[in-house]
């Protein structure tokens, strides 16, 4: 069978790949698609380790993750919604109202 | 005796007082008339002082002033003949000129600050002749500068007369800070502030600390009485009005100079250097100042170039180390040239502001009264045999004739030929202004003079005239001034010279005189015309050239540097300086700030940044 | 001695009113009476501290009135104050200029009436509590607390470049008290490390003075931080900008009062605290004082507008106090300490002259004035007046500071002395050109201006006749200042015999 | 090699090209597309691992609710290709690809070092039901939490969501 850490190098380059979709990409879309993977990547971490130390206590969290998950995506999509009502775009650079106004 | 002195110092003071808190209310008369008893009281005063002292030295505290450990200024009062006498001139002089105004300021809306200044100066004169502490005596000698300035720039409407009285304050106030100096140094070694002490104490001077202190007396009283090279103020000066002019610019501030020195003469003694230099500046500023008024054309200028030159006279007196010519010239000058200035004032304003006397010519005739008054004033000016100026000059120049060296016998040379000149100026300004015209070019003064004007006036003609008979030569009052003066430290009262030479010398200041006044008559009586554009007469207008000099030389850079602090090191270079050092550390932080510019982006790159730190510093972790 | 504590009541009362003005802050006519009101008593206050007993206190100090309660004793800091007689000559300033400052705000102000005096009343407390303050800490507190009243009164109520101005005045003070704090945190590790007590208090670290290079440090950041608030010359930049662009009562105020905090501090922390320092100190500020005196006078003469000519003369001023600091002995000190309270009384007429004739004419611009003597001879009599207290003509009360300055300086430095009494002549300079440039020249056919109205008439006339009090009869005063200055300048006794 | 972990492997790449290529993607659709296909992947993949439960809940959520959310999102914004988008210049990437390559070198530092990785698993799975039971009898508070929060995150969609004032009056008209 697998070893482990070929599920975890799967699981750090799915990582790797969302965090750099998260940083290089400059649309709040794909910033959102971005965390998803990453939070994906996660959950088949926390499932390869449950599988090899035979414990079910990982398996849980993904559980939860996939909740978390679905709230995180239900409330960050009506953001943007929102946010493109707003300003008719989608570029996080065009949001800077937390930096106040210049 | 304490009371005198005390009525004398307060009756000015409480007049000007009076005069500047309602004023507006007395009314123009009641002005006048509290003005005008202010300093006849005070005369009452001085007389009878004079008369009570006895010719004895009277030594008394009016108020403790400024006392802070073992610095003490109080306001003493150090009352010998000196002061006597000299409170007794400043008192009548101002005296004559006060109801002199009266008459002159008649339709002048400043009235009120006109009779406020003077009382006020005559105060602070007061305070000068009288004061024993240095302190004291710094305040009238300041008081008396801002008098002055206040005085000179009167007419205030006029941006050039304020400026002449800007540049009198200026010039006094140079002269002033030597003063300043003075008086600590004289704390630090004497730990006194006192004439009396300092005198005292001056014989123990050392050759270096008299030297300094002689100095700087030297320039403050040169400033104060307009000798080289502070002089250039005075003949601005005459941009106030006459009775201005007469008091302070001719009798009384300019020659409180002369009188400090005299006051503290025995620290002069200490240093011949320094009665070297004043005899030296003397007779320069003699000749100068006479050599400048040969060729002014304003009547004022040119008495204030003779005042110039005859306050050199007395510094050449105190140089020559006779303090009781220089005090004797001091009171006759004191009397005739305020008689000319006044002389000239009614003239002037009889012609409506005419200053030029070559736009004047047969007024003797127009106006006999003034004209005789202007001419009595004349005769004692020039030094007319046996009249007032004669006798004290004459003794001034042997006084210079008599001390050892051969510098001081070219000092009596210079001072000589100023003689020689003086009444070729005072009689080339009395010809052309006064002395017959040819029909038609004789001015008509458009207003008369009103009679109270020329009628106090003849009090001072008169003991101009007869003021010589203070200190004759010879005769039954013999030097009847210098033995009054016994009291005061360092009078001479026979000058060493056998009774032949000083006849001698009498004898050719009397031909020099007069040989000077034939020429002035052929020379100048009927001129109605001078050109004024040949190259020695502007230069002597212009006296040669000296205010045209400290213009380019201080003035000039003096105001380029202020333009240049401010500019470029204030504005320019450290405001400058510390913005641009605002901006650098505003652009930084901006820089910094755009971090945390609300840039999405930015936020989740740093989120990351972090997280990549936590597993480097994990997995280190797990290596180490 | 006093079961009431006064001392805290002065510090309190002011801010006490001010807080009060919260119930009428809209209602102008209800805020100045209220404001008239508190500065009266406060000053009423103040004259009465005059009538103490003047007592040498046990422990040898000068202290007229003394107060001392536990605050943060873990940190060591306590709520000390004590009064001497410089602290209450500053003090009574304090109050008189502010019931000045009420008055001539009177009808000035109509903006935000509530807030404006409650800031005043604010600085007041500020300032008073410095002027008591004998621990080191509170004395910092008061420090910054004086700063930020004076920042909205310039940003709110100031002229055109107010926003410029007042940043700037925040910039330079808040950038100097930084290095205030710096250095008094650190002399309180150095002193707390020797002595093994950490304390704040003023009177023990004067009993226990650090090793000389901690001196060193702490009285560089002393010297930077105080000398902004002086200002000493290179450091001066913001204070002619704020005195032109703020409002008459905060130019008083700032000339007046604050201006003052930072002669005092030197005067009552900074040399004593570290004898071992301020041999260099003093000469530093001597040298620093004299250029000042010299470069202020030379750039007042070239100003163009009314305030900023005044402002820069203040420098020049503060200069001569600045000099019988660094000269460091009884004549010099007493003279400065004078000069304090002279330069707040003459600068401050001045200033107030400056406001009325801004206020009527509509321009500070020296050009666009000249010939007011005609229209406003009560007015151009005052102007002349003050202006020549300014120049230190004997008499009025700057000539007896500047005297005892230089006097003094000529005990210790001749030179210096001689260069001080030259300066004053460069005052002159500029003095005149000011009176000048406003009252004389022709008449320029103004319409509507009136003369003094009763009210600053009252104002200005209580000003000349303190100043002319002052100026003749110098003993009171003297009197009061003479014991706390002989006492620290026995100190500086002590310093010389340190300084090898 | 296995069948099973020959299966993995091929899963592996699937699911890393599919992720790549959606990361990557021009088009927003295309992105989503891509996406589906990493997730049902990944659900493949857990299915291997042993979790069908949540092979089955990461089809369900995953692939298909947030999915569709994100298909529906595109569309309502109507903006379906990611116009003005510049990520294909370096400077955008320089940071995520440094980024990336350090975390890469950290997680190879780790997994190389790791003590007991190094043995293979063998298959084993755990049902739904033990799962569940597993969950509601240990987590039973996380639970509830994680229901408050989907009930949380419901009603802030919805205010977000909504229309604002405005904008009703806008369309009233």
């Amino acid at each position: 069978m697998v070893p482990l850490e070929h599920v975890l190098v799967l699981a750090s380059l799915l990582f790797l790949v969302g965090a750099a979709c998260v940083v290089a990409r400059r649309n709040l879309l794909m910033i959102i698609i971005g965390v998803e993977v990453m939070l994906n990547a996660a959950g088949l971490a926390l499932v390869g380790g449950s599988l090899y130390w035979r414990n079910l206590d990982g398996q849980a969290l993904v559980v939860f993750i996939l909740a978390v998950a679905a709230a995180e995506v239900s409330v960050g999509l009506a953001l943007v919604v929102l946010a493109h009502r707003r300003r008719r775009s989608l570029n996080p650079d065009d949001f800077k109202m937390l930096g106040g106004s210049r | 005796m304490k009371g005198l002195v005390l009525i004398m110092l307060l009756a000015p003071l409480a007049g000007a007082a009076l005069n500047a808190l309602a004023g507006s209310r007395l009314g123009r008369n009641g002005v006048r008339a509290s003005a005008c008893a202010a300093v006849l009281i005070a005369l009452a005063a001085a007389a009878g002082a004079l008369i009570l002292s006895h010719g004895r030295i009277q030594d008394f505290t009016l108020w403790s002033w400024i006392k802070v450990g073992s610095f003490q200024a109080a306001m003493d009062v150090h009352y010998d003949s000196l002061a006597g006498l000299m409170a007794m001139m400043v008192t009548f002089v101002g005296s004559v000129i006060h109801l002199y105004s009266a008459s002159f300021m008649r339709e002048d809306q400043g009235l009120v600050r006109y009779y406020v200044y003077l009382n006020l100066f005559t105060f602070f004169m007061l305070v000068v002749t009288l004061a024993d502490n240095l302190a004291f005596l710094y305040l009238g000698w300041e008081g008396m500068g801002f008098c002055s300035y206040a005085l000179i720039g009167f007419w205030y409407g006029d941006n050039e007369k304020a400026s002449a009285g800007r540049k009198a304050f200026l010039y006094t106030r140079i002269g002033d800070i030597a003063f300043g100096v003075v008086l600590a140094l004289c704390f630090v070694w004497f730990d006194d502030l006192t004439i009396t002490g300092i005198n005292a104490q001056a014989a123990g001077l050392s050759h270096g600390a008299a030297l300094a202190l002689g100095l700087l007396l030297f320039w403050a009283a040169a400033g104060k009485s307009a000798q080289l090279p502070l002089s250039v103020w005075l003949p601005d000066a005459m941009a106030g009005p006459s009775p201005v002019s007469a008091l302070i610019h001719a009798a009384t501030m300019v020659t409180a100079g002369v009188y400090l020195l005299m006051r503290l003469f025995p620290v002069l003694q200490a240093s011949p250097e320094v009665m070297w230099l004043l005899a030296a500046v003397g007779a320069l500023t003699a000749l100068w100042a006479a050599l400048a008024a040969l060729a002014q054309r304003d009547i004022k200028r040119v008495l204030a170039y003779s005042t110039l030159s005859q306050v050199g006279y007395m510094f050449l007196a105190v140089g020559a180390s006779d303090i009781v010519a220089g005090m004797f010239h001091l009171l006759s000058h004191a009397f005739f040239k305020s008689l000319l200035f006044l002389a000239a004032g009614c003239v002037i304003q009889a012609l409506d502001e005419e200053h030029d006397i070559f736009r004047m010519g047969g007024l003797q005739r127009k106006m006999p009264q003034v004209g005789m008054l202007f001419f009595i004033g004349a005769l004692c000016l020039s030094a007319f045999p046996l009249l007032g100026g004669f006798f004290s000059k004459d003794r001034i120049l042997l006084a210079a004739f008599l001390e050892p060296g051969l510098s001081y016998k070219l000092f009596w040379a210079a001072g000589f030929l100023a003689a020689l000149l003086t009444p070729l100026y005072t009689f080339r300004a009395y010809f052309v202004a006064f002395g017959p015209r040819k029909a038609g070019s004789e001015v008509k003064p458009s207003r008369g003079t009103p009679r109270f004007m020329t009628a106090v006036l003849w009090p001072l003609a008169l003991l101009a005239l007869m003021d010589g008979l203070l200190n004759l030569p010879m005769g039954p009052g013999k030097h009847w001034l210098a033995r009054f003066f016994s009291n005061v430290p360092g009078a001479r009262i026979e000058l060493p010279a056998s009774g032949g030479m000083e006849l001698a010398m009498a004898l050719v200041s009397a031909v020099g005189v007069l040989a000077a006044l034939g020429l002035a008559v052929w020379l100048y009586r009927g001129r109605a015309a001078e050109s004024a554009e040949k190259g020695w007469r502007q230069a002597l207008a212009q006296a040669l050239y000296l205010d045209r000099l400290q213009l380019s030389l201080l003035v000039r850079p003096y105001r380029a540097v202020s333009n240049f602090l401010w500019r470029e090191v204030d504005d320019g270079g450290l405001d400058l300086g510390f913005t641009t050092l605002a901006q650098g550390l505003g652009i930084v932080s901006r820089g910094w700030a755009a971090w945390s510019g609300g840039r999405l982006t930015v936020y989740l790159f740093s989120v990351l940044l972090a997280l990549a730190a936590v597993v480097v510093l994990l997995t280190f972790a797990w290596f180490a | 001695m006093f079961p009431m504590p006064l001392l805290s009541l002065l510090i309190l009362l002011p801010l006490a009113g001010g807080a009060s003005l919260a119930f009428c802050a809209r209602r102008m006519a209800a805020c100045r009476v209220v404001a008239l009101a508190v500065s009266l008593l406060e000053l009423i206050l103040a004259v009465s501290l005059l009538m103490l007993p003047q007592t040498q206190a046990a422990g040898g100090g000068h202290w007229l009135l003394w107060e001392d309660h536990a605050w943060l004793p873990a940190l060591g800091m306590r709520y000390t104050l004590g009064l001497d007689g410089v602290s209450l000559l500053l003090v009574l300033l304090t109050a008189l200029l502010q019931v000045i400052c009420v008055l001539i705000s009177w009808e000035r102000i109509t903006e935000r009436p509530g807030l404006y005096y409650f800031l005043l009343l604010l600085m007041q407390t500020g300032v008073n509590g410095l002027f008591l303050a004998q621990d080191l800490f509170l004395f910092y507190l008061f420090w910054e607390l004086q700063i930020v009243p004076m920042f909205f009164l310039v940003g709110i109520w100031g002229h055109e470049r107010r926003v410029q101005a007042s940043l700037k005045l925040v910039l330079f003070t808040f950038g100097s008290s930084l290095l205030l704090l710096v250095g008094i945190l650190g002399l309180y590790a150095a002193h707390g490390a020797q002595s093994g007590q950490y304390t704040f208090s003023l009177a023990s670290m004067l009993a226990a003075p650090p090793s000389a290079p901690v001196q060193f440090w702490v009285m560089a950041a002393f010297l930077v931080g105080f000398a902004v608030k002086v200002p000493l010359v290179p450091l001066h930049t913001w204070l002619p900008e704020a005195h032109t662009q703020a409002p008459t009562a905060g130019s008083v105020l700032l000339a007046g009062v604050l201006l003052k905090t930072g002669a005092y501090a030197v005067f009552r922390v900074a040399l004593p605290l570290l004898p071992l320092a301020a041999g260099g100190a003093t000469t530093l500020i001597m040298v620093l004082a004299l250029v000042g005196i010299f470069y202020a006078a030379w750039v007042a003469r070239a100003q163009e507008d009314l305030k900023r000519l005044v402002a820069y003369s203040s420098i020049a001023h503060l200069g001569v106090v600045m000099l019988g600091l660094g000269i460091w002995n009884l004549l010099s000190v007493s003279g400065a300490v004078l000069q304090m309270l002279n330069h707040g009384l003459s600068t401050s007429a001045l200033f107030i002259l400056a406001g009325m004739l801004q206020d009527r004419l509509g321009t500070r611009r020296l050009v666009e004035m000249g010939g007011l003597w005609k229209q406003m001879p009560v007015l151009s009599a005052f102007f002349l007046f003050f202006a020549m207290a300014s120049l230190g003509l004997p008499g009025l009360n700057n000539f007896v500071g500047e005297l005892l300055v230089l006097v003094g300086a000529y005990q210790a430095h001749s030179l210096a002395a001689a260069a001080g009494f030259i300066g004053l002549a460069w005052g002159v300079m500029y003095v005149l050109r000011m009176v000048q440039a406003t009252l004389f020249g022709p008449d320029r056919e103004r319409e509507g201006l009136r003369d003094v109205s009763a009210r600053e008439a009252l104002v200005l006339g209580g000003l000349a006749i303190l100043v002319l009090f002052i100026g003749l009869h110098p003993g009171p005063v003297l009197d009061l200042i003479e014991g706390p200055v002989a006492a620290a300048v026995g100190d500086g006794a002590r310093l010389a015999l340190a300084t090898p | 090699m296995t069948f099973a972990s020959l299966i993995f492997y091929l899963l592996g790449l699937v699911v890393l090209i599919a992720t790549l290529l959606a990361v990557t993607a021009r088009n927003l659709m295309h992105a989503v597309v891509h996406l589906v296909i990493s997730f049902v992947g990944t659900a493949m993949l857990f299915y291997l691992l042993g979790a069908s439960l949540l092979a089955a809940l990461e089809v369900i959520v995953y692939a298909g609710a947030i999915m569709v959310l994100f298909v529906f999102i595109v569309m309502t914004l109507a903006m379906p290709v990611s116009g003005g988008e510049g990520w294909r210049y370096p400077l955008q990437w320089l940071p995520a690809g440094v980024l990336c390559l350090v975390l890469l070198v950290a997680f190879t530092a780790l997994l190389a070092a790791g003590p007991s990785v190094a043995q293979p698993m063998s298959l084993a799975s755990a049902s739904p039901l033990d799962l569940g039971v597993y969950v509601f009898q240990r987590y039973w508070l996380a639970v509830e939490v994680v229901s408050f929060l989907l009930f949380a995150a419901l009603a802030g969609a919805l205010y977000l969501g909504r229309k604002s004032r405005t904008e009703r009056q806008g369309e009233g008209r």
